[in-house]
């Protein structure tokens, strides 16, 4: 089969790979900027097996998720902001309860109903854990069309390697655009998840999916089984991408769409004979914090900036990794305002 | 003896639904076709202005409350 | 090179298409692409746009703030984006329905009746986006002509191919409208 | 506008409609309601009185032209909010004014509840069968067969269901006093919608208990139609499954029993 | 144990209930639905067929008695994941098993809307009029007047709305197949309780739609009483407001139908 | 009046010191460990003027508490972690509304249904924003019964004068248990909020309240009038407490119960000839990054040691204060357990 | 001619909620309340065994299955 | 001086309220004091216990790992406390229904038949734990007896003041058990 090329929104594939990714179940509700999805999911649907249910809600669509993924089943949801919010308790649950399955917020401005326009104000929702308790998602940050295709699949793939939820966090910007994408075949995706609740036969115990351990101790054990389980994902599946770092002494750090712009600014930077480099997470959790740390040590480096569409916030993120060594600067914009070259170029020249 | 009345429709505020147009008991109002207003959209106006009676359907039904309604006094 | 091109007019008069058509027959040529859509509240009898890009090389930023090619189809759109052409680019403006036109003068304006064309020489003015796309290639030199009917095959459903035909004759008019010099 | 000699205005817009173009698609009877409820609010001289709730929806931006205070709440939660309003400031007349999918989906809860508790405030329920703002996606209230962006070969109810009758299902409880479904398809009924909207404000200002007018409404964008097409599609498909009526009212009730 | 001679076994634990204490208080009916259900899981040879969904409420550990395969879902949410459950595995015989604050007052929403759709599971109900795991709060089905932590002073209607009649409710939708309210007060009740549980699972296997049972239990603990003290309260004060009896059961109108 | 000395539990204590504080309006959903709250408003309502709703669940009641605060009323809730959960999208939009209220997380283990024993595992929840996008809540971490009183009507205080909602983070130790408090007289409470919807007066217009804003720059605007305020709060509001710091070599951080014990560790550890201190956040945002920062620069502190009863959290807020200066590390139990002094002088001594 | 039948209580098992005693037709079952199980309660045992007609209402509203009914073979 | 107690038996048993009129007792004299309970889903014929301390400063950790003094009344509380009696420490337990003795040597075990005795000489064994009560302070003259009665006049309401005297005799029984070495 030659390669599926395809001129498609961000929303329409990553509804598409998850369709080539073995999909079997998808539940979730309307929002923009991200409704593309489902609606995509509902015209393909006679021509695949798997199953399309609108929700009540999202917070109903994070349980159905549940009791699909606890059932052995591949299962996603997508949603925006607001409705991540609603999601909330239901992802402490399924990762407490150790269940692979795929959320995908296709993020917009905040906080409150904001603006429908792109955004990247959830990242600390995502990746410190919006819910409660001590979990983490694995947090795919796609900044291109093709990379809604590719991290769709990886967060199916990965979810279920580690039995854990994994989130491809992207914005607005990237589900509406259009983009060529080369579509993957499908895979036959075959799942072997001996834990999952689906009746009990004769020569097993039974399954019992849950994230009750009432007792102090089990519960402590519990948390220590996800702490050994995200140091394990910490050390294997940090993923990011350099882009003219070799002997670069303002780094720029961003991802998603910024990290696009930040690659212009590379350009433009070195056009005017500064030495600008770009580290883009695809991965904001696990973090590449040893990444950043290394560039840290290098004293060529003289500043880092973290450039978001948020008021500040992946920026702790960095400056925990530089740990005081370099000079960590800001530059973002919100309410769905995509920062400009130009102005990241005089952000940067204004720190020189 | 038939109520005289007459109506006034901003037509900017118009949306050219074509709602008062059908509710027109007296087929006072019609689209104009040939002509928008600034947001593209045409508006509704009088073609048969003798023949309204001031019944106040059309404002009644306007979406936009873009009609003002005229009675003679009597 | 890069082209940043914004498409803008009321919705319903198919200036997402347009730029959808555009960057698809693009894309065929081997180019880099990206299209973006103003996206909001359905709308409803607003003004929609969509930034086009194509390059020779991976695209940065889907959008920008200044654009080669500005195409306007109603007043409102003219207002936004007359300013943010670059010097030297291009502005192609509705002049059948625009009742004020641009004042800029160190940008290559075009003025173009596509409505009235449509409406008067097509018999059809839904095909006057199909129009301005034309122009845009008879005056831009974007992409082939070819490669738009290409982008027509490939993406409207097979149900509706019986209007290809018209669809080119329409972006043969823009075409010879603009080389016409009109 | 002064009238001509011998006439006199006999209907304007009403003062208390901000002077702004409404961003509503054309013949959207959203505007309809707005309208009927600034008329109201000015003839009953309740500008003062009144605290309004919208909903996330086609009507989010209610408060840009109503011209009283006004919430602006979560999607789904307007029947909550409307709940914390008026428990704090029980002498005010308050609304919530919610779309199908705000109250019969993602609000059912609240919904429920608040009718069940007999809020003393009164719902505006403007059911359209389908998510307006959002680009036409299929909602609680999507008749059998109705095509929407996500139901794209119609609605299936073996799959999804039934569409939801709200105004039946809340005359049920106890703490609704009043329940009525309205259209606004030509003259005649939309008085009826603000004589039932008037009708709910004077009970809730008795504290008679929970008011809800069900609004049969439109959506020419999202039913890809014309705003004529959408009034037949009313008449002719929503009607029938959602008929007109008086489900609930406590004052025929009393007077029954008076009798 | 073996018996003595000449006499066999006619009743014991059935060996689908797992060999566990269970936590719940002396006579509480949570304990008798497990047992039943578990007895007719061994007597219609369902354990593997079978999978089941508790909520958070008293029953949270139901996954520690019952030997099947189990969920446990989040607080008020159990509707939404058996329905994930039971479309990802629809040939399987799928239960939510929920508390009264759990189905009608967090999780109405997801009840409601399972119910319509027509969700092809079972819904076992188990209404005791009170929040039982969290310490006797009040709960949507607590009675006129009752006192719970919550309404120290008897639950107030005019401020809190009358208890919620579900097994009622949601046989007004579609999508509902059977809807019965069973009790366990006596040997007799008991019997038709456990009948109406294998009716609504065979009706499931079937594919006729959306089961619901609802046992109008008992909370000693809650209540502060003793277990036959609870009996009374049921039969005098629970019963006469939900009635036991059958709301709707489409096979008898199917038959009706044929007739 | 002499003073009113009481015994009683931290819930308790918090229920009476909302009606102390003018409490108008609660909107709450029972939730172990923090049930009390409610129950003993119910006992209390019929002597008092505040209007007392157990709601259909913690999503409605967030948002009661909305349409309460907005119609310029004194107005709370409390819950605990899966409920706190379940409430961020409200607190986003009240936080976007500038809302003034009081909302209170009596902290049990997570993540999921977890444990309803005692935790700090929401420190992320609470501090860095569940909700989607950009907002903070002050967030006040009481350590004793007393605290739940003063920080109660603190919290009320500040969510007023700062037009935003206010977030007591206690956990299920302190809400259980019971001490002696100090109660203060009742507050003469006057709101003045003259941009509360009451309904328009003719001398005024309308009021709206709402948290949309659907062009991106008006969006931007309302996040630089948000981040302006965050910044006056970080300014203003930070409140400590050390404990031993003057000569301190080993510098603990612990708030809310941990901080008890750390006390104790700050008396063993000096029993031992061990120089440990103690900082006490007692708010968790605003931080008390400068306070840290500066024992940071003194050269006789050797390490700092953040003790939680998480997996480590705020351990990187005091990550972010020091920036590498120092060593940081953490000595953390979940489940529910409470460190004992024992363990954490073991763990300060494997650092030494 | 009546049916004869026995039961068996796990002791261990029972919780002393007396539903077995107050639905015994023939009241074969008492509570012991002169001795508590390792779990502090008072537990059911057969005070009247010839009544005994294995009737199993015992067990059915036992909630606990703490109770074996048997009877005698026909 | 720091005193850690821990009260623990079955739900019902009134350990509960044991340790909160101790500690309110405390309070009154004027000293520091914290209780703590265990809590959890309602239970249910399971155990309960609290732990409460009592100061001359500030209380650090409401909860601790090791006590001075461990009250038990049922064996499974006996079975987890036995062991985290500090050595040196009271441990009474309730030896009318444990059968099981304490083995602990290096602590002071009391063993105090308090059911029985409240039953057979109080004819009434719900104020069993304010026998246990009086038996502690007997022992260990934590607080006056007369703080204990004051903690009760203050804590019931009014309508249950008539069963202080009895209170009284149960605390005065347990004292004096004590004091006798039974
Ligand atoms: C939590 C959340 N989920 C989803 C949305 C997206 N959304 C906005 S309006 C809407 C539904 C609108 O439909 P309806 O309530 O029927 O109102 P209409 O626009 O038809 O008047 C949805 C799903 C949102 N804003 N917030
Ligand atoms: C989100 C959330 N809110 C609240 C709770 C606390 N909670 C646990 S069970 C329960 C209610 C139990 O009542 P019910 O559903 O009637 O079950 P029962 O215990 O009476 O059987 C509540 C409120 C929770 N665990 N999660
Ligand atoms: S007032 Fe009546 S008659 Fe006159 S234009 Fe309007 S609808 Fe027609
Ligand atoms: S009803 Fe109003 S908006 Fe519609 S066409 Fe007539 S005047 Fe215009
Ligand atoms: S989308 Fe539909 S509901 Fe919304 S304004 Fe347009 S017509 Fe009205
Ligand atoms: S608290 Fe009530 S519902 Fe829960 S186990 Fe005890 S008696 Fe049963
Ligand atoms: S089997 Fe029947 S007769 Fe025998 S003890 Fe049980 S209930 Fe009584
Ligand atoms: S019914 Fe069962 S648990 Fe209850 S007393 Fe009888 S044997 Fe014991
Ligand atoms: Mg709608
Ligand atoms: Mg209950």
């Amino acid at each position: 089969m030659s390669a599926d090329v395809r001129f498609m929104k961000g929303n329409e594939a990553i509804a598409e790979a998850a369709i080539r990714a073995g999909l079997q179940g998808y539940f979730g509700y309307p929002i923009t900027p991200q409704s593309e999805i489902v609606e995509y999911l509902a015209i393909e649907e006679p021509k695949h097996d798997y199953v399309l249910l609108q929700a009540e809600s999202e917070v109903a669509s994070a349980n159905m998720v549940y009791g699909g993924a606890a059932a052995g089943a591949r299962v996603m949801t997508s949603t925006s902001s607001p409705g991540f919010s609603l999601m909330q308790e239901g992802v402490s649950y399924i990762a407490c309860a150790q269940l692979p399955c795929l959320f995908v917020n296709v993020a917009r401005g905040g906080p409150g109903l904001g603006t429908i326009q792109a955004s990247q104000g959830d990242y600390f929702q995502a990746v410190k854990g919006g819910g409660h308790g001590d979990y983490r998602l694995i947090v795919l940050a796609p900044n291109s069309v093709q990379e809604m295709v590719d991290y769709c699949i990886l967060g199916f793939e990965l979810a279920d390697q580690y039995r854990t939820p994994a989130l491809v966090l992207t914005d607005g910007s990237i589900g509406q655009m259009m983009e060529k994408v080369v579509l993957p075949p499908p895979i036959a995706y075959k799942p072997n998840k001996p834990w999952a609740t689906t009746g009990k036969p004769q020569d097993r115990e039974r399954n019992a999916i849950t994230s009750l351990y009432i007792e102090s101790e089990e519960m402590e054990a519990v948390n220590n089984e996800l702490q050994a389980k995200y140091k394990a994902i910490s050390e294997n599946e940090v993923r990011y991408e350099g882009y003219n770092l070799d002997d670069a002494e303002v780094v720029l750090v961003a991802y998603g769409v910024t990290s696009r712009v930040c690659r212009k600014v590379v350009d433009l930077g070195r056009d005017n004979g500064m030495k600008v480099g770009l580290l883009r997470p695809q991965t904001l959790w696990p973090y590449p914090t040893a990444a950043i740390s290394e560039l840290a040590d290098e004293s060529r480096v003289k500043l880092f900036m973290s450039v978001e569409m948020s008021a500040g916030q992946m920026v702790e993120d960095v400056r925990l990794a530089v740990e005081g060594r370099k000079p960590v600067h800001f530059y973002g914009r919100t309410g769905g305002i995509i920062p400009t070259p130009e102005e990241i170029i005089n952000a940067i020249k204004a720190q020189l | 003896m038939a109520r005289k009345g007459y109506v006034e429709i901003d037509t900017e505020g118009c949306k050219g639904c074509n709602l008062c147009v059908l509710h027109c008991p007296t087929d006072v109002l019609e689209l104009k076709t040939s002509d928008t207003n600034s947001y593209g959209l045409h508006y509704a106006v009088m073609v048969n202005e003798e023949a309204c009676n001031g019944c106040m359907n059309c404002s009644l039904v306007c979406p936009d409350a873009a009609i003002t309604v005229y009675r003679q006094a009597s | 090179m890069l082209q940043e091109m914004v498409f803008a007019g009321f919705g319903g008069q198919g200036v997402l298409s347009m730029g959808k058509l555009l960057a698809y027959a693009a894309m065929k040529e081997g180019r880099e692409i990206s299209w973006m859509p103003s996206y909001g509240p359905e709308m409803r009898g607003g003004t929609a746009n969509c930034v086009v890009n194509i390059s020779d090389e991976r695209i940065a930023s889907p959008v920008g703030s200044m654009f080669d090619v500005a195409v306007v189809l109603n007043l409102p759109s003219l207002h936004k984006f007359e300013s943010v052409v670059k010097p030297g680019g291009v502005l192609i403006w509705e002049s059948s329905t625009i009742k004020e036109p641009p004042t800029r003068t160190d940008i290559n304006v075009h003025a173009l009746p596509a409505i009235e064309k449509a409406s008067n020489e097509l018999k059809n003015v839904k095909v006057m986006n199909m129009l301005v796309l034309g122009a845009l290639v008879g005056i831009m030199d974007i992409v082939k002509k070819e490669s738009l009917i290409v982008a027509l095959e490939d993406t409207l459903p097979k149900r509706h191919h019986k209007l290809i035909p018209l669809n080119e004759k329409a972006i043969e008019l823009g075409m010879s409208l603009v080389s016409s010099g009109a | 506008m002064t009238a001509r000699e011998g006439y006199k205005v006999v209907a304007k817009r009403p003062s208390t409609l901000l002077d702004k173009r409404m961003h509503y698609c054309p013949g959207c009877f959203h505007s309809t309601v707005h309208k009927l409820m600034m008329e109201l609010v000015e003839e009953m001289e309740i500008q003062d009185k009144i605290v309004g709730v919208c909903p996330v929806g086609c009507s989010v931006f209610a408060y840009e032209y109503m011209n009283i205070d006004m919430q602006e709440a979560a999607h789904g939660r307007a029947a909550a909010v409307a709940t914390g309003v008026k428990r704090m400031l029980p002498d005010k007349l308050v609304f919530s004014y919610q779309g199908d999918g705000d109250l019969a989906a993602i609000g059912t809860a609240e919904t429920i509840h608040a009718c069940n508790r007999g809020e003393n405030f009164t719902f505006i329920f403007i059911n359209n069968g389908i998510y307006g703002m959002t680009g036409g996606q299929m909602a609680p209230t999507t008749l059998e067969g109705q095509r929407t962006s996500t139901s794209p070969y119609g609605r299936d109810v073996a799959k999804v269901g039934y569409p939801l009758r709200m105004a039946e299902m809340v005359a049920n409880f106890e703490g609704v006093a009043y329940s009525q479904r309205v259209t606004c398809t030509n003259p005649a009924e939309t008085r009826r919608c603000k004589r039932a909207i008037k009708k709910a404000f004077e009970m809730q200002m008795k504290g008679l208990g929970t008011t809800f007018i069900e609004v049969a409404s439109n959506c020419p964008s999202g039913w890809k139609c014309t705003p004529e097409e959408s009034v037949t599609w009313i008449e002719d498909k929503m009607l029938p499954y959602f008929p007109l009526g008086v489900f609930k009212d406590v004052t025929k009730k009393e007077k029954k029993a008076e009798a």
